[in-house]
């Protein structure tokens, strides 16, 4: 196959059996881990102040500004100078909070991010886990925030806060529903729940192409189910900034407000990048079908950039969602949710499930 | 209801009613404790229907402090002048119109705030704009050597 | 059946007006060219205020450094805030008579509320609002002007 | 743990009270709204005011009348020709003066101009309220055209000072009936845009309608005027019942809903809009000629008596009510401002809402604080 240049499957096992060789088992595992989790992180950090800057300019661009432009060419460096400045903002105790759970709310929050990261794939072979269960895994893991954001609303000692974090409480939990059903929809289609399956099974047709009517319903209730989960506009409602001020995350400053603000544009490219895998066909190239020399060409644009590449479409469409649209109520949220979102979604599973059976699909 | 009518309307309410034609309203000089019947009776009787209170101001006239009442009626689009003074600087006292029109609850409050007027019945008079420790800035007897400059 | 049609409406109908709505902001994604942002320190040359612009009242001098206050104090009259001051002195006329005119005349910036009553009621037209906006200062002392600048006099044929 | 269950049941009686404001951001300004909660549900609203009371009516006693009008662009600082107007013609009415048919128009185009500037504004920030943040930059940037517009006549942007007891300060710049016309046009097209954008989004009808409803009955005695008085049918527009400057020479619609929710005070605003560019348009293509000032007494004193003036500001009835004694200084000046009657309707119609409802009704009812304290 020709997109087997850029197969990492080797180059990873390379690494994993030359580690073998030369330490036990147990110090090879170790050393795995800690390489993984400098990765990640590098990755974390990169790509958190990267969406920051292009969040802002997609929306000065679409309010008709220039956005950051002092900083650097073009102000790319915007981003890093505010992360120097917050780096160096003075930690503010706050008076009768619950220190203990005060500190370890922006770390939950970060590290359910880290986790969800690890089961991504980012081109052939290049993922930390292939897990047998990698869709139930994401699913589990990107829940795991909102515990991060209760503590924060809880610990802080603000009314605000608090309002922010129960709304933040109740909108995921609900929303968490439609986000299984629409990937459910989409493991009935591809028969499996191994990431690194959904894609190979992707290879001659994504599946938002695939699944006809029922994949694409799948796509736009999970963009619309994963802009909820992670509290962004129009379901920014945990931090209401003109009710709540800040909501959950109003009594944090410097590098724990930072952690706030980079776990959030680490959860948009997390379900940016699970649409990517699940609906978009990963790091799979475009192809159409009887096409020859068209897929070839397609072939020779590395995984890694189709990728990205679909992942930041997805997060363009988010920006673009909360850049244009007003924010809900809380009760219209939850009625949005069980009235609309998940009656279709149940409806979708079952049309999605007989099809199937009928293999009607492609 | 022309100025005319509306004087002879307003004798044939209460004979000791003080009625000036000014040269944009009927205005009417009423004792404080004449003052909440005749509102009552100028916002219910059918004639007129004075429903709409669009201006109550404290005037401190140097010897008495006064209310002034600008009334009209959205239903003839006429207009009234109530004015009531009280010569009792110390306590100064007058009824609320408060439950006759809802709109003098806010604005009395503000006659309270600065002039030191108190409504009797008022739902909720406190301070609006100062906090307690002022004294009533708009009396002109207000002294504030230290936020006041003059030249 | 109706209620489903209604429900199935209710959706396609709220999509539909999302879509509006997406629609004008991504056509302004795709317009640079319509971005009004001005970038200020830097297109400081270019930049021209309007002529009457109130900036800050300035006193003109010619090119012989005279201006034409003769220090009537009607500014200073006029002035609802006090920012006007006028320091008169007495001086001695070519021929020999003794006149009032202007010592200081300072103008206190950070006072001043640009109600341009002083520039109205100047019975010689001797104060203008120059066009200046840039009046930060690291010094609260610095923003008392004295606008006639020193060893001006009064313009001739100007009483 | 007895002791403890205790505490629980008295606490859930217990509101739970939150203080929106003096900084916050949706009271646009030093507003604080004591707002007492059950869950989400607003019980009682109350408004503490008097974070900006710089005492306009105690100082406008000790200075003359052309130096009032610069305060009174200090109250409601989006109408600030408005308010200068309500001086003015105060004044004018106190002394008789006839002022010529240029500068009725000439206050009439700016009245409209302002008014169109401030609900914009409005807009824009209305539509940040409910968390459109889009829409916070669309009318300010339509805003700034008006704005230069301001700045090219009178010289200053927001805080005009444009009117004086006789007319107005300065004459019409020449470009400004080309300005105000490429405007119009401009503006004409980029409206219906503010409707695709927000009024006719899903999210904000949800938002919007059959929340804070004010009924007719409520609206005139509470005295609830300008677009959201009248968007409950009451109809109370100045420009209206006593034609001041040149509106008797214009036609126009009063703009009447009867619903009185946040929705319609929404529409209403973005009615008097086109409105007010109708108006405009009637007028600006022929603007009298003439003096645009009539020669006042250089120290002006209104004859002893009580004069008041009603003018339209973009929120609603400003009333002037000056007292005068026969000297230079008023003796009184009340300031009967829109906001602060508007202000006290808050707590009537948000009772049994949410609290992102609060934030909406409180962004249709317009409030502009610096008006409230005075």
């Amino acid at each position: 196959m020709p997109f087997d240049i850029y197969n990492f499957t080797s180059f990873t096992q390379w690494i994993d059996s030359s580690l073998h060789n030369a330490m036990s088992p147990f110090w090879t595992a170790l050393t795995e881990m800690v390489i993984i989790g400098v990765l990640v992180l590098m990755f974390y950090a990169v790509v958190g102040l990267f969406l920051v800057y292009a969040e802002r300019k997609v929306c000065a661009f679409m309010q008709n500004r220039l956005g950051p432009n002092r900083v650097g060419p073009f102000g790319i460096f915007q981003t890093i100078a505010d992360l120097v400045k917050l780096l160096f903002v003075e930690l503010i105790p706050i008076k009768n909070a619950d220190g203990f759970l005060f500190n370890l709310a922006p770390f939950i929050v970060i590290i359910a991010g880290f986790m969800a990261i690890a089961a991504i794939p980012f081109a052939n072979g290049l993922h930390a886990i292939d897990m047998n269960i990698g869709v139930l895994y994401v699913i589990a893991v990107s829940s795991m925030g909102v515990i991060g954001v209760l503590l924060a609303g809880w610990s802080s000692n603000n009314k605000y806060s608090l309002i922010g974090a129960m709304r933040s409480g109740a909108q995921i939990i609900s929303y968490e529903l439609s986000v299984g059903l629409a990937l459910i929809t989409i493991v009935i289609l591809a028969g499996s729940m191994q990431l690194s399956v959904i894609v190979e099974a992707q290879r001659d047709g994504w599946f938002i192409f695939k699944g006809h009517i029922p994949a694409f319903i799948a796509f736009i209730i999970f963009l619309i189910s994963s802009t909820a989960e992670t509290n962004r506009g129009p379901f920014d409602l945990a931090e209401a900034e003109s009710e709540l001020t800040a909501g959950y995350h109003t009594e944090y400053s410097g590098i724990k407000f930072a952690f706030f603000f980079l776990a959030e544009y680490m959860n948009m490219f997390i379900v940016a990048s699970i649409a990517a895998t699940i609906f978009l066909g990963g790091w799979m190239p475009f192809h159409v079908g009887p096409w020859v020399g068209f897929n070839h060409i397609m072939d020779f644009i590395p995984p890694f950039v189709w990728y990205i590449g679909k992942t930041f479409f997805v997060i363009f469409l988010m920006m673009w969602f909360k850049w244009t649209f007003p924010r809900l109520r809380i009760d219209q949220l939850l009625t949005l949710e069980w009235k609309y979102l998940l009656p279709i979604n149940l409806v979708n599973v079952l049309i999605m499930a007989f099809l199937v059976l009928m293999g009607w699909h492609f | 209801m022309d100025k005319i009518q509306l004087g002879d309307f307003l004798i044939s309410l209460d004979k000791d009613l003080e009625i000036k034609e000014g040269k944009q309203f009927t205005e009417v000089s009423v004792p404080p404790e004449k003052l909440y019947s005749l509102a009552r009776m100028l916002r219910e009787r059918e004639e007129v229907q004075f429903d709409f209170l669009y201006c109550l101001s404290g005037v401190d006239y140097g010897q008495d402090l006064g209310v002034v009442y600008h009334l009209r009626s959205t239903v003839y689009d006429h207009s009234v002048v109530l004015k009531t003074r009280t010569s009792d600087r110390e306590k100064p006292q007058l009824d609320s119109v408060s439950d006759i029109w809802k709109t003098a609850d806010f604005q009395e409050r503000e006659v309270f705030d600065l002039l030191g007027i108190k409504f009797t019945n008022h739902p909720d008079l406190r301070r609006l704009f100062l906090d307690s420790t002022w004294g009533f800035p708009l009396r002109k007897d207000y002294a504030d050597d230290i936020n006041i400059v003059t030249k | 059946m109706r209620s489903i049609i209604e429900y199935l409406k209710e959706i396609v109908f709220g999509v539909w007006s999302l879509m509006q709505g997406m629609k004008v902001t991504g056509s302004y994604f795709f317009r640079p060219s319509t971005i009004v942002t001005q970038k200020y320190p830097d297109n400081r040359k270019e930049l021209v205020m309007y002529e009457r612009f109130k900036g800050e009242v300035v006193m003109p001098h010619n090119e012989k450094n005279e201006h034409k206050c003769t220090g009537c104090g009607i500014c200073e009259l006029n002035c609802p805030n006090g920012t006007i001051e006028i320091i008169s002195k007495t001086i001695v006329t070519e021929d020999g008579k003794k006149k009032k005119a202007i010592d200081k005349h300072i103008y206190r910036l950070g006072m001043c509320t640009f109600c341009a009553l002083c520039v109205k009621t100047c019975p010689s037209n001797a104060l203008a609002f120059s066009q200046g906006f840039e009046h930060a200062v690291f010094n609260r002392a610095l923003l008392i002007k004295t606008l006639n600048k020193p060893g001006s006099q009064l313009m001739k044929g100007v009483e | 743990m007895e002791e403890k269950v205790k505490n629980i049941t008295t606490e859930e009686q217990q509101e739970y009270v939150i203080n929106m404001g003096p900084q916050h951001p949706s009271t646009h300004g030093v507003l604080r709204l004591v707002v007492s909660l059950k869950g989400e549900t607003v019980k009682s609203v109350q408004p503490h005011i008097g974070y900006i009371h710089r005492g306009i009516e105690k100082m406008c006693e000790s200075i003359t009348y052309p130096q009032v009008i610069h305060l009174t662009d200090r109250m409601d600082y989006l109408s600030a020709h408005i308010n200068n107007e309500a001086v003015c013609l105060a004044v004018e009415k106190a002394l008789e003066v006839e002022i010529s048919d240029r500068i009725k128009v000439i206050r009439t185009l700016m009245s409209e101009l302002t008014r169109i500037q401030s609900h914009q504004l409005w807009w824009a920030s209305f539509g940040m309220d409910l968390g459109g943040l889009t829409c916070f930059f669309y009318g300010l940037r339509d805003r700034e055209k008006i704005l230069d517009i301001f700045e090219e006549t009178c010289g200053s942007r927001m805080i005009v000072s444009y009117n004086c007891p006789g007319g107005v300060m300065y004459d019409l710049h020449p470009d400004f009936a080309k300005k105000v016309k490429e405007f119009i046009r401009y503006f004409r097209k980029i409206l219906p845009e503010y409707n695709q954008l927000l009024t006719g989004n899903v999210i904000f009808h949800e938002r919007s309608k059959g929340i804070g409803n004010l009924s007719l009955e409520d609206a005139i005695s509470f005295g609830i005027t300008g677009p959201s008085g009248r968007a409950s049918g009451f109809s109370c527009d100045v420009r209206k019942h006593e034609p001041y400057s040149a509106y008797d020479r214009v036609t126009f619609k009063e703009i009447l809903y009867t619903q009185g929710d946040t929705y319609h005070r929404y529409v209403a605003r973005i009615e008097e809009m086109w409105e007010s560019m109708n108006i405009i348009e009637q007028l600006i293509d022929n603007i009298p000629e003439g003096p645009f000032a009539v020669k006042m007494k250089p120290v002006i004193k209104l004859p002893e008596g009580e004069y008041y003036q009603r003018v339209e500001t973009a929120r609603g009835e400003l009333g002037v009510y000056v007292i005068s004694d026969g000297n230079k200084n008023p003796y009184r000046v009340k300031f009967r401002s829109p906001n602060f009657v508007n202000l006290s309707v808050l707590n009537h119609i948000a009772k049994g809402f949410k609290i992102a409802d609060l934030v909406a009704i409180g962004g249709s009812l317009d409030l502009v604080i610096p008006d409230i304290d005075r």
